[in-house]
């Protein structure tokens, strides 16, 4: 069974494999995000592809290795980073110049771009990005209040 | 009209702000949720009388196709949105001092704008699953802030509540995707167009599902059981929201728009919608009565006076529509008052047991006297805003010669207004109690909330006047009257 | 027949959701509702034969229009299945909670979630 | 092919009532998340690798905050259900609900006929034909997703912030003070 408690980790094996594993994940979930408008994936799955990797570090290297990475009260302002993101980016459609309202995608009206290209499809790529962005932070915050918050019967207050 | 998306836009970029910025300084998050709260009330009261049609992302309908996701701001939805902002904003202004009890005022107030925004979205969107998705943002906001004081009291209501509110998003959504595939479109004009009448024993299932889904989260009579649990369990502010807006917006305005505006309204559905009403009215008044806590027994109230709407709206004639959303907006105002109330005896005396109070009067005279200005209103009695909703609900049953809804209505009537007699004299008059020698009056801000929704329900009468009445109620008892002209008005046809 | 056997997941969810006194049963028939519900949305996209809804450089437009398979309820699923995820993050963390408070997932040792 | 879902829907079926009858919460959390691939698997069957992807990576999650919140109880288990004659009337009417709506499921479109084969008027119809021109994107349901209905995308990712910000009210240690405290930064 997984053994969660602080401070501690699972052997050496575990963790050197995990270590492999964790940039080709990493990767992954960076290739899911950036290629969303051409293949299958997108924002979210790649959102929750990279707060796997460090669910899977917490996991095999104790919580303070994670925290080490990305600090809790970041991952909360990340979620809110993302989230603003995603907004102004809906919000400079309302820019007449842009479009005029929310939502246009106004880099596509300008330049569609080429199919099947990364450089496609105006504001969709970036939308991904902004949702990963939010997803992965919100996940992680979540996957590290559920596993690291005390549980013990009794009265706290 | 390109303020309608700002409705949502504005509060929902300071939901994701605040907690960023307010963590660390609880005096920004004030500022910064009420003047959002009170910018909203602006502009809401600024497009009274307006209509328009706001297709997000540039996509107007494509020969009749509707390709992108609309927002429709007509009679009913300004209604609602003025409902909403106004009481947001009491409840705002009341939070500032009230919520120095609790610690993270920040996601508090994050939580209240999004709920706000889930409503704000709710009462805009001219998309069925847009409106599934914007209730679940209010409903999901409204559970975490009823579990926000983390006693074991309100986690318990919380979970409870969170588990039914599921089940009839579920139901919702399922009844939602019947609909999809009935019809091919998600679009609420559109749909109502394709559907066309000649109901399939399918449609009646959806129909089913729908009513089923919003009368749990109306809490009308067998769907209930969260509401007397949750509504008291909130903060002052979040339980005058819910009982005020939440159930009402998510609840009967969303039902009342699937099932008036894009399935119509058959005799079928108004015989079922009239039963449901009678049926919460006079079971919640019955409950209502018996009970010793004083926000529980606003809670069971709120059962009641639900019925009436729904009784009101079930009618489905011009006037019985129009008086269904006359009462709604005069108990959103008033029962928000009496909620801010309980939550201020609350904070001076820290009980909530009528038992335990009496003598309140001169202790506290502002809370006492638009108490009493609030259960006079919601008892009916003249001249203040509740008696003439109740009023034109009655005179619509009799015009539409259901007499025996009309008795039912009146009687339900005479025994609010002596509960409430017996809830004024428990906590307020009386001979006063020793541990309560030094409760003393709230501070400031809860005052000037109480003051101005008291304000509110004496001359809110005069909304019936015709002047007033033909700007505000009868353009959107028009649209849900109309029923199916709804889709020809939106799709330019 | 496939229709049939979605519903009967959808109520085999809402049995454990009313009946169970467990709070983690109940968590979990709220799961089994949800997971109905999006493969029930999913198959009412669904084409005989159908492909993806994501183009190919090989293939003719003309073909993938005849071809592909609904992508709104694709669409829709994705939003409910982040909505579902939301929800149970939420119940799970009350759940904790009330076990902090209580010692137990028993409903029957809760006050007033019984009934 | 229509076989096969048949197959895995009943298989999710089966592990659904395995999940909720068992004695075991382990064994209930695992089986449901069974239910959870098992719907993945579908997913792929039914021509939906979008949709796959997300769910393969949040049953994961699920499970481990699931498996989280059994492993502190100790896997104390009871038998869990209502006194004797209101769980009688509860399924009673439960099974009445289903045969009601197997009754009615047939008057739904036959399986395999979607609306963009049916309606003309569909919208989805016209984000097949002209999805790549009006976006650029060719995968249409990220088309859909991000442009045609971005709006509900934006609903979606605010739910999930919704309910993290919830989940981290929630669950923070102190939760009253006295009105003249400051307030006390977590974390």
């Amino acid at each position: 069974m997984v053994d969660i408690t602080p401070n501690r980790g699972m052997t050496p094996i575990v963790k050197t494999v995990a270590g492999w594993v964790r940039g080709i994940t990493f990767l992954f979930g960076l290739y899911i995000i950036l290629f969303g408008h051409i293949t299958p994936g997108g924002g979210f799955a790649g959102g929750v592809i990279l707060a796997l990797v460090y669910v899977l570090m917490t996991l095999c290297c104790g919580k303070q290795k994670a925290f080490e990475k990305l600090p809790l009260h970041w991952a909360a302002e990340l979620d809110s980073v993302g989230a603003i993101m995603f907004l102004i980016i809906a919000w400079l459609g309302m820019w007449s110049i842009l479009g005029g309202s929310f939502f246009t995608n106004y880099i596509a009206r300008w330049n569609p771009g080429l199919p099947y290209h990364i450089f496609s499809s105006g504001t969709i790529p970036l939308c991904n990005i902004a949702i990963a962005l939010k997803v992965a932070a919100s996940l992680f915050l979540i996957f590290m209040l559920l596993v690291t918050t005390k549980v013990v019967h009794g009265p706290n207050e | 009209m390109q303020i309608i998306p700002l409705f949502v836009a504005i509060p929902l970029g300071a939901a994701f702000f605040i907690p960023m910025v307010g963590r660390k300084n609880p005096r920004l998050s004030d500022t910064l949720a009420n003047l959002v709260t009170l910018a909203l009330l602006v502009m809401a009261i600024s497009v009274i009388g307006k209509n328009g049609v706001y297709w997000m992302g540039g996509w107007v309908p494509r020969l009749g196709i509707p390709v992108g996701i609309n927002l429709v701001l007509d009679g009913v939805s300004v209604f609602m949105l003025v409902t909403i902002t106004l009481i947001s904003f009491m409840a705002t202004l009341y939070s500032i001092q009230y919520m120095d009890k609790f610690t993270s005022k920040s996601r508090f107030y994050s939580l209240f704008l999004l709920m706000v925004t889930g409503m704000i979205g709710v009462s805009l969107t001219g998309d069925l699953f847009n409106l599934y998705v914007f209730l679940e943002i209010a409903s999901i906001a409204s559970y975490a802030l009823v579990a926000f004081g983390c006693q074991h009291e309100e986690l318990e209501a919380s979970f409870k509540y969170l588990v039914l509110g599921s089940v009839g998003s579920s139901l919702i959504l399922f009844a939602i995707a019947i609909m999809y595939s009935l019809t091919g479109t998600l679009n609420m004009a559109q749909m109502s167009m394709q559907l066309g009448g000649g109901f399939q024993p399918i449609h009646l299932f959806a129909i089913a599902l729908f009513i089923a889904g919003f009368g749990l989260k109306a809490a009308l009579i067998p769907f209930h059981a969260w509401l007397p649990d949750a509504h008291p369990s909130a903060p002052a502010p979040i339980s005058a929201m819910l009982s005020g807006l939440v159930i009402k917006t998510i609840g009967i305005y969303a039902m009342a728009r699937i099932l008036l505006n894009v399935i119509g309204l058959t005799p079928a559905i108004s015989t079922i919608l009239l039963v449901f009403g009678t049926v919460s009215m006079v079971i919640g008044v019955l409950l209502c009565m018996g009970q010793d806590d004083i926000k529980r027994f606003l809670a069971y109230s709120s059962i009641s006076q639900v019925g009436y709407i729904i009784l009101g709206l079930g009618l489905g004639t011009r006037l019985g529509i129009a008086a269904a959303l006359f009462h709604l907006l005069n108990h959103a105002v008033f029962k928000s008052l009496l909620f801010l109330n309980a939550g201020a005896v609350e904070y001076a005396t820290g009980t909530r047991d009528l038992n335990k109070m009496g003598g309140l009067r001169d202790k506290m005279p502002v809370t006492s006297a638009t108490s009493m200005i609030g259960s006079m209103s919601i008892a009916g009695v003249p001249p203040f805003a509740g008696f003439w909703s109740k009023l034109f609900i009655i005179v619509a049953c009799v015009q539409a010669e259901r007499y025996g809804y009309a008795t039912w209505a009146a009687g339900v009537s005479v025994l609010t207004l002596a509960a409430y007699m017996r809830l004024q004299r428990r906590t307020f008059f009386g001979e006063p109690k020793e541990a309560y020698a030094n409760a003393k009056e709230v501070p400031g801000f809860m005052q000037v909330s109480m003051l101005g929704l008291a304000a509110l329900t004496i001359f809110m009468g005069l909304l019936w006047i015709p002047q007033a009445r033909e700007v505000f109620l009868t353009p959107a008892a028009k649209v849900l009257q109309e029923g199916l002209n709804y889709a020809s008005g939106i799709l330019g046809m | 027949m496939h229709y049939a056997l979605v519903l009967m997941l959808f109520m085999i969810g809402l049995y454990g959701v009313v009946v169970k006194r467990n709070l983690i049963k109940i968590i979990i028939s709220l799961v089994i509702m949800e997971t109905a519900i999006n493969v029930f949305i999913i198959m009412i996209g669904y084409r005989s034969d159908g492909m993806a809804p994501i183009m190919q450089q090989t293939m003719a437009p003309e073909v993938f229009v005849r071809t592909s398979v609904d992508p709104v309820p694709q669409a829709l699923v994705l939003t409910a299945i982040v909505i579902g995820l939301g929800v149970t993050a939420m119940t799970v963390s009350i759940a904790m909670r009330l076990y902090e408070r209580y010692g137990t997932y028993d409903v029957r040792e809760i006050r007033r979630l019984r009934g | 092919m229509l076989e096969l879902t048949g197959v895995l829907l009943l298989f999710m079926v089966m592990g659904a009532i395995i999940a909720i009858e068992t004695r075991d919460l382990l064994a209930s959390v695992i089986s449901v998340t069974a239910v959870g691939f098992g719907s993945v698997i579908a997913f792929f069957y039914l021509r939906a690798p979008d949709v796959a992807v997300v769910p393969i990576v949040v049953e994961v999650l699920v499970l481990v905050i699931l498996i989280r919140a059994t492993l502190r109880v100790g896997l104390k288990t009871f038998i869990g259900n209502r006194a004797f004659f209101g769980y009688l009337v509860t399924t009673a009417l439960l099974v009445v609900i289903f045969l009601a709506g197997v009754m009615v499921i047939d008057g739904l479109p036959a399986f395999g006929d979607p609306v963009v084969a049916r309606i003309a008027e569909a919208p989805s119809k016209v984000y097949i034909e002209r999805g790549l021109a009006d976006t650029g994107a060719t995968n249409i349901v990220t088309a859909v997703l991000l442009d045609y209905r971005a709006y509900d995308t934006l609903g979606e990712a605010t739910v999930l912030f919704t309910s993290i910000v919830g989940a981290v009210a929630i669950l923070r240690r102190k939760a009253r003070k006295k009105p003249s405290e400051p307030e006390a930064d977590e974390w």
